[in-house]
């Protein structure tokens, strides 16, 4: 016994070995687990906390972690800044030269990431502590946006490439669960279930793109993998690595709903407002942009794959644009948004301008969570009701949310000196230098820019200028609006004791926790820009230059006065889209009623979003189900069933021979026992002759 | 006497009891019948015994006697229990095995 | 050496007669006559073979239990005429030939057999010839040689006992062994 | 002889005796108690497995001379965790019965524990004979358990049922039966070595070429039907409807398993020349079991039929592990094989309890639950999202190693069984959601309020299931590295045969 619990204790030292405290990695470790421990005493205890307890466990959690991932920031500061990089794990499931391992590794890029995530993940759990007080499933809420902060960081700091399958499920998981948080809804459910499906759809995706890259490179460790990608002795079949380049991309846009795999993230907006905030525009959907960061090499080492990324991000970013120009739902809007912006990043991307991407995700995970904060102070004040067509003259019943809104749909246009003016010209201006088609693709992105501009501060009028809604008036007067409850899309009426709007909720006016999360990413919308000024500061490029070093275009950086020229057009391009969008609802009110009039065929194909949707119906699940209604009508009952009825038939019809000779006499069974020992007895005998 | 004498005998005996047992249909004398046709074994059983001179034989005859008054025990215990059911003495009429239903109307 | 056929015709005449008459006689309560009558002829049989103790054995247990017990249960049954004219279908009509096949068969057997000792009178018996067949010889042989199948034998028994009692007690006891499921419903258990 | 492996295979029966001994109400749970003495005698045997190919425990006893029949068992990579899934399987499967009373309580355990025998049985064999035996040996309780305890369905009553199971499964069994004595014959014909059916003798004198693709038929046929795999599932859905749940946690959790595991144990070591030959065939076998089984799974309406379909999905890709002919496909068609048949476990359990809570246990009768029992949701929900191969899962590693080998030796078929992968999410999130989410039927709306959690009893049967499943999602190399050697060593029996196979120049058999 003693001997057989030798191995057991070997296995824990060896589990153990990846989390000792000597361990280079302990703080990525404990900035792993943190939220993870959080979602386990959450989980757990979820009889035993009060909603308060249950929201301050969650916040804190998320709070320790953004700590910890300061503290690698800081064990990265104190190393070499070429050997900034940490790797540590233990065996996962190893077997036949696959090193499926729990590894986890982190370096400039990873940590930049997981500061963002747990950044932005601390400000909207503060959030939604004030948020979420209404409804019934407070503890569970926390529970979920923990365990998936967790499994983003497993994304962020996998080591492995399987591991990062791992991270990449279990964000597709607690998407799921957070989209599906209000399970009375059925249009809820359904939703999760989409995004649930095409996630996985990315899954497969990346399970193919780590074998083919096991199969080249005998690794699935990321880093070596990343080292060996130019490596001449181990050099890959041109379509070999096409075919890597188009899976990992296939995986990026399912995640970051990039067309064609982006019609679940519209859909997606049915989970709670902050969910939206996190997963939904902050950190999750910007997931893609990461893996293609993360995994340079293997992309633009394949032209075909590149100008594919760079041609779909384009599409995706103009598709998703134009659709918000019409939609009526507020969180549509900013839901298309957020794909029409990862448009602009994976495209950047694509065109090797990883450090602007990166740069782009940051800005874009602060204004876009402040977007939808705000929105969902306002969907608040509105009892739940969505449609901007009701909305109107919130300005001033809500004044702080007016300004936060403002300040992040300013941002979000690029109006000049913003973070996103930077961001999103350094990606059009590292675009434009890459030349070639290229240009064709930063073209798209100016389009998108006004375009941008527009549908923005289009929200901005719809809902806060105009005349006051009645909900706006009666928020004047103090009150806050109920209604009854039903949901927009199915007509079924709202469980409110599952789910928001509950009797009690709450808004952004009244909230500290919400006005200090809401103000705090207004702060660094505006702020954090300036990091990133061309020809002024390069804290970003700088600190991810080591990590794109081996990039085969990380020498083709536009020139400083080629940028500057690049912002004065993007500059001139915003103030013209906001001109739009003032002149077509403030000045002109009632100018888009006609439009929409005299082109009903164009407003319906937008407000359909392409009729990507109608599409699949058509094309995927129609013939699966019309495949599942003939496999049980055809195939069970005439092949299948047609063999257990010829074989029971063939047995019976036998039978009935036989049984004949079962009179039940006893006397003839005697009879045919005599005449049996007869014959034997005969045989013995004429044999012993 | 020659000792074929004798199994010519046990020959004659067994074949008896077994020609009464497929005629006769009530089940007491079918058991009856039994007997003669155990005791025709019994009776070779002795005389190979006298046959070799060994006591072998007569060990396995009165096995048989064992095994015999264990069958006639147990046979007369199930028409007793036939008896007490109301069921008829005839094995003709006790083909249940044959007829599920019948078996039902009858227990 | 004469006597001893005399007695052999004798006995083997009544023992055939007695079978005979146990399978021809209608009354179940004849046949069972009959079939003492065959066993004390059997009995004669037995001790012309030097069978003492099984002759013996043959008398006590079987002439006087065993047909003890058929007796009972005769007169407890009602030992009906059967009606040995109707019915019986084939398997009457077919019972002559087959026993005849069979006595042929084993005619046969006896005919073609190899075994010369048949011819003869047996073995010889050692000197002191008396003890062979006695009831020292075959309880030595029981308690040693054939330990175990008396045994077995014993247990058998002891078997059978226990079944009879079972079967043949008042139904009303077996009640709660009864089930109601499809399968074994069919079986003895069910009432 | 070393009796401790022999000791394993009676202690059901030896509970079972106890148990029946017991007073008729107490059967179920004293026979629910022996069966930890199991696991209790389990234990040390895995803690002191050795990582490698050698046979743990190994018995082998000439049994019966004169037709070179052993009486030899053993353990080791292949089937050690399969009798950990035994155990385990016939552990809660017996916990959950005694929680319902049964007719015959004494019968019914009794069989279900001779049902443990002869899977055990069979699992552990070394002897081609002596696999058959336990193969078909545990038939007859099953016989009893659906046709005595089963129920009346649409699709039949529960005699029909049984008709239909004993149907199918005999004929595949006496096939099997004729192949097996054939094999160990006409080995030893062809070679000249004496009759002898261990596996390891076997594989050492294989039969020829062309003897082997006819015997290949015969056990193919066998446990294909076992398994099954379209279009041999005939006795499937009419089977899983009938069988009392207890009884069909084990036949789908392990029983099924079987025929996975007589292609690995039996079928490539002793026929690999057939089985490269038939390699094609089985492969679309596979893919059509992957494909056929998820449209179906989610298409129906009665929940035990979608795990029974969705099972069919998952051998599928068992098969396509193995016949994909890779080290790393054997290896993960073990490792699913083992991740499988714990989901089922928990998957019939949780069929049970829905049932038990909205009184039907069809999808269309369901909805909410998870309001009123959020417990039992959360454990459903972990059990779903193992069951669809969920990254993070052991059935994610299996399923990882399965796909893996599929793409080194066979990539167009991997990449179409993919599908399979993305089919999985639809049908097990449609169960979870239909059950769980949305609003329930017009009568669980009206009682709202009242709590449909699972008690002490039912979390007590859940739970280690839903414990092994993490334990095993945190660390699987614990398994992962006690399969390979063995997963190695089986497909190397295929890619690189002991000895060149015998010339078929004598027996007729051939012509």
């Amino acid at each position: 016994m003693i001997t057989a619990i030798t191995p057991i204790l070997a296995h824990a030292a060896d589990f153990a070995e990846g989390a000792r405290p000597e361990d280079p990695a302990m703080w990525g470790w404990i900035l792993l687990l943190t939220p993870l421990v959080g979602a386990l005493i959450l989980g757990l205890g979820h009889r035993i906390w009060s909603e308060r307890v249950a929201g301050l466990i969650g916040t804190a959690a998320i709070f320790l972690a953004f700590g910890a991932a300061l503290a690698c920031l800081a064990q990265l500061l104190g190393m070499d800044a070429e050997e900034r990089h940490v790797l540590s794990g233990f065996t996962y499931a190893q077997a036949f030269g696959v090193d499926f391992r729990f590894d986890i590794y982190y370096d400039q890029l990873a940590v930049m990431m997981a500061l963002i995530v747990t950044g932005v993940s601390a400000l909207i759990h503060l959030y939604s502590m004030a948020y979420m007080k209404s409804d019934r499933g407070y503890t569970r809420f926390f529970g979920y946006l923990n365990f998936f902060v967790f499994s983003m960081l497993l994304l962020v700091l996998a080591g492995n490439m399987l591991l990062l399958v791992i991270g990449w499920g279990f964000v597709g998981a607690a998407s799921y669960l957070l989209i599906s948080f209000w399970y009375r809804r059925s249009s809820a459910t359904r939703a999760g279930a989409k995004a649930f499906v095409m996630n996985v759809i990315g899954d497969v995706a990346l399970v193919i793109a780590a074998y083919l890259l096991w199969h080249e490179l005998h690794t699935l460790t990321i880093p070596t993998l990343l080292a060996n990608a130019d490596d001449p002795f181990t050099v890959m079949p041109t379509a070999t690595f096409t075919a890597v380049a188009l899976l990992l991309l296939v995986g990026a846009f399912a995640k970051s709903a990039q067309v064609p795999l982006h019609t679940w993230l519209p859909d997606a907006m049915e989970g709670p407002t902050p969910v939206s905030a996190l997963i939904h525009a902050a950190t999750m959907v910007t997931a893609g942009v990461y893996l293609i960061c993360r995994m340079h090499p293997f992309i633009e080492i394949s032209d075909a794959a590149s100008m594919t990324a760079a041609a779909l991000g384009t599409a995706t970013l103009l598709i998703a644009a134009t659709t918000a120009l019409v939609q009526t739902d507020l969180k549509r809007i900013i839901a298309y948004s957020t794909m029409s912006q990862i448009g602009y990043m994976i495209a950047g991307a694509a065109a090797a301008a990883y450090s602007a991407s990166m740069f782009h995700l940051m800005t874009h995970a602060f204004f876009k969570a402040l977007l939808f904060m705000s929105a969902g102070s306002v969907i608040a004040a509105m009892g739940g009701i969505q449609d901007v067509r009701r909305m109107g003259g919130f300005k001033k019943a809500m004044p702080f949310t007016y300004i936060v809104f403002v300040i992040g749909a300013l941002t979000l246009a690029g109006f000049p000196l913003l973070s996103g003016f930077w961001s999103k010209d350094e990606i059009i201006s590292y675009t434009l230098h890459r030349g070639g088609a290229f240009t064709i693709i930063a073209a798209g992105m100016y389009i998108g820019a006004i375009l941008t501009a527009f549908y923005s501060l289009r929200a901005v009028f719809l809902v806060f200028h105009g005349d006051p809604a009645p909900e706006a008036k009666e928020l004047e007067g103090g009150h806050i609006a109920h209604g009854d409850h039903t949901n927009p899309a199915t007509g079924e009426h709202e469980d409110t004791e599952v789910g928001f709007p509950g009797a009690d909720h709450h808004i952004a006016e009244r909230e500290g926790e919400m006005k200090v999360a809401m103000g705090t990413l207004a702060f660094l919308a505006i702020v954090a820009g300036f990091v990133q000024i061309p020809g002024v500061t390069h804290v970003i490029e700088k600190w991810l230059e080591p990590v794109f070093e081996d990039s085969r275009y990380a020498d083709s950086i536009p020139s400083v006065s080629a940028q500057w020229i690049g912002l004065g057009v993007g500059a001139v391009i915003a103030i013209t889209g906001i001109a739009i969008a003032y002149w077509a609802y403030m000045k002109n009110r009632g100018v888009t009623e006609r439009w929409t009039e005299r082109f009903p065929r164009a407003n319906a194909f937008l407000l359909n979003a392409w009729y990507f949707d109608w599409l699949y119906d058509r094309v995927f699940v129609r013939p699966v189900a019309a495949f599942a209604v003939f496999c049980n009508k055809v195939i069970e009952r005439f092949v299948v069933d047609g063999i257990v009825v010829g074989t029971t038939t063939l047995v019976k019809d036998g039978a009935e021979r036989v049984r004949a000779a079962q009179s039940g006499l006893a006397r003839a069974y005697a009879l045919s026992i005599i005449g049996g020992t007869v014959v034997i007895a005969l045989y013995f005998v004429v044999v012993g002759k | 006497m020659n000792i074929s004498w004798y199994i010519a005998l046990s020959a004659v005996l067994f074949s008896i009891g077994a020609g009464g047992l497929v005629a006769r249909r009530s089940p007491l004398v079918m058991l009856l019948c039994l007997e003669l046709m155990l005791n025709g074994a019994n009776l070779s059983l002795v005389a190979f015994a006298r046959m070799h001179g060994d006591g072998g034989g007569q060990i396995f005859a009165l096995v048989v006697m064992v095994v015999a008054a264990c069958e006639v025990v147990v046979g007369l215990g199930l028409i007793v229990a036939l008896y007490r059911n109301r069921l008829p003495i005839d094995i003709d009429e006790l083909d249940h095995l044959k007829d599920p239903q019948k078996a039902d109307s009858a227990l | 050496m004469v006597l001893q056929g005399i007695l052999f015709f004798i006995a083997a005449a009544g023992a055939i007669g007695g079978a005979v008459a146990v399978v021809l006689l209608r009354n179940p309560f004849f046949s069972v006559l009959a079939l003492v009558c065959h066993l004390f002829a059997l009995a004669v049989l037995f001790l012309l073979l030097y069978a003492q103790f099984i002759a013996a054995a043959q008398l006590i247990v079987y002439a006087g239990a065993v047909m003890v017990l058929y007796v009972f249960v005769v007169s407890y049954v009602g030992g009906a005429d059967e009606p040995i004219d109707e019915g019986g279908g084939a398997p009457r009509a077919l019972a002559p030939i087959f026993a005849g096949a069979l006595l042929v068969v084993l005619a046969l057997a006896l005919a073609g057999s190899a075994l010369t000792l048949l011819d003869t009178n047996g073995a010889k018996l050692p000197d002191n010839g008396n003890a062979y067949g006695t009831p020292e010889q075959i309880g030595e042989l029981l308690l040693t040689k054939y330990l175990l199948p008396f045994e077995v034998a014993s247990f058998l028994l002891t078997v059978a006992a226990v079944c009879a009692v079972v079967l043949a007690r008042r139904r009303r006891g077996l009640e709660e062994l009864t089930d109601d499921s499809p399968l074994l419903g069919e079986g003895l258990g069910k009432r | 002889m070393n009796w401790g492996l022999t000791i394993l295979l009676l202690v059901p029966i030896v509970g079972a005796l106890i148990a029946a001994l017991m007073p008729l109400r107490q059967i179920g749970g004293v026979a629910a108690i022996m069966t930890l003495i199991q696991v209790g005698f389990l234990i040390p045997i895995v803690l002191d497995f050795k990582i490698g190919t050698e046979l743990t425990g190994f018995v082998d006893e000439l049994w019966l001379p004169e037709l070179g029949v052993h009486y030899s068992l053993g353990i080791d990579g292949l089937n050690l965790f399969m009798i950990c899934l035994v155990v385990l399987a016939w552990s809660i499967a017996t916990f959950a019965a005694s929680r319902h009373e049964f007719a015959q309580p004494r019968m019914f355990y009794a069989m279900l524990a001779l049902a443990e025998v002869g899977t055990l049985g069979a699992f552990m064999a070394q002897d081609l004979i002596l696999f058959v035996l336990f193969f078909d040996l545990l038939l007859v309780p099953f016989y009893f358990l659906i046709g005595m305890w089963g129920k009346d369905t649409e699709l039949g009553n529960s005699r029909r049922a049984t008709a239909t199971f004993m149907i199918y499964t005999l004929v595949g069994s006496l096939l099997m039966l004729v192949c097996a004595v054939a094999l160990g014959v006409l080995s030893s014909t062809q070679n000249g070595t004496p009759l002898t059916f261990e596996f390891a003798d076997l594989a050492a004198n294989q039969v020829g070429n062309s003897t082997q693709n006819w015997l290949f038929v015969g056990f193919m046929l066998a446990l294909l039907i076992k398994m099954p795999i379209p279009p041999l599932h005939g006795w499937m859905p009419i089977t899983y409807k009938a069988t009392p749940l207890p009884v069909l946690i084990v036949l789908s959790a392990v029983v099924a398993k079987l025929g996975a595991f007589g292609f690995l144990r039996i079928v490539m070591p002793l026929m690999p020349h057939a089985v490269d030959s038939f390699q094609p065939l089985l492969l679309l076998l596979a893919v059509i079991a992957i494909i056929y089984g998820s449209v179906m799974a989610f298409s129906q309406d009665d929940t035990r039929l979608v795990v029974g379909y969705s099972s069919i999905a998952q051998i599928g890709f068992v098969l396509l592990g193995i016949f994909v002919i890779d080290a790393k496909g054997a290896e993960g068609a073990i490792l699913q094989m083992i991740n499988h048949g714990i989901v089922v476990i928990a998957l019939f359990l949780i069929i049970a309890f829905l049932g038990e809570r909205a009184g039907s246990e069809k999808l269309s009768e369901m909805g909410g639950l998870a309001k009123n029992a959020p417990i039992f949701a959360t454990l459903f929900l972990i059990v779903a999202l193992a069951t669809l191969a969920m990254p993070g899962s052991m059935n994610f590693v299996g399923e990882t190693y399965i796909l893996f080998g599929a793409f080194q030796t066979k990539f167009v078929w991997g990449v179409v069984a993919s599908i399979g992968v993305v089919l999985a999410a639809v049908y097990m999130l449609r169960m979870f959601q239909r059950s769980m989410h949305n609003r329930g039927s017009a009568g669980d709306e009206a009682t709202n309020s009242r709590s449909r959690e699972l008690d002490s009893g039912e979390l007590g049967l859940l739970v280690p299931a839903v414990l092994v499943i993490l334990a095993l999602a945190i660390y699987p190399q614990y398994v992962v590295e006690r399969v390979e050697p063995n997963a190695a060593q089986t497909v190397k029996s295929v890619t690189q045969p002991a000895q060149p196979v015998a010339l078929d120049t004598d027996g007729g058999v051939e012509r």
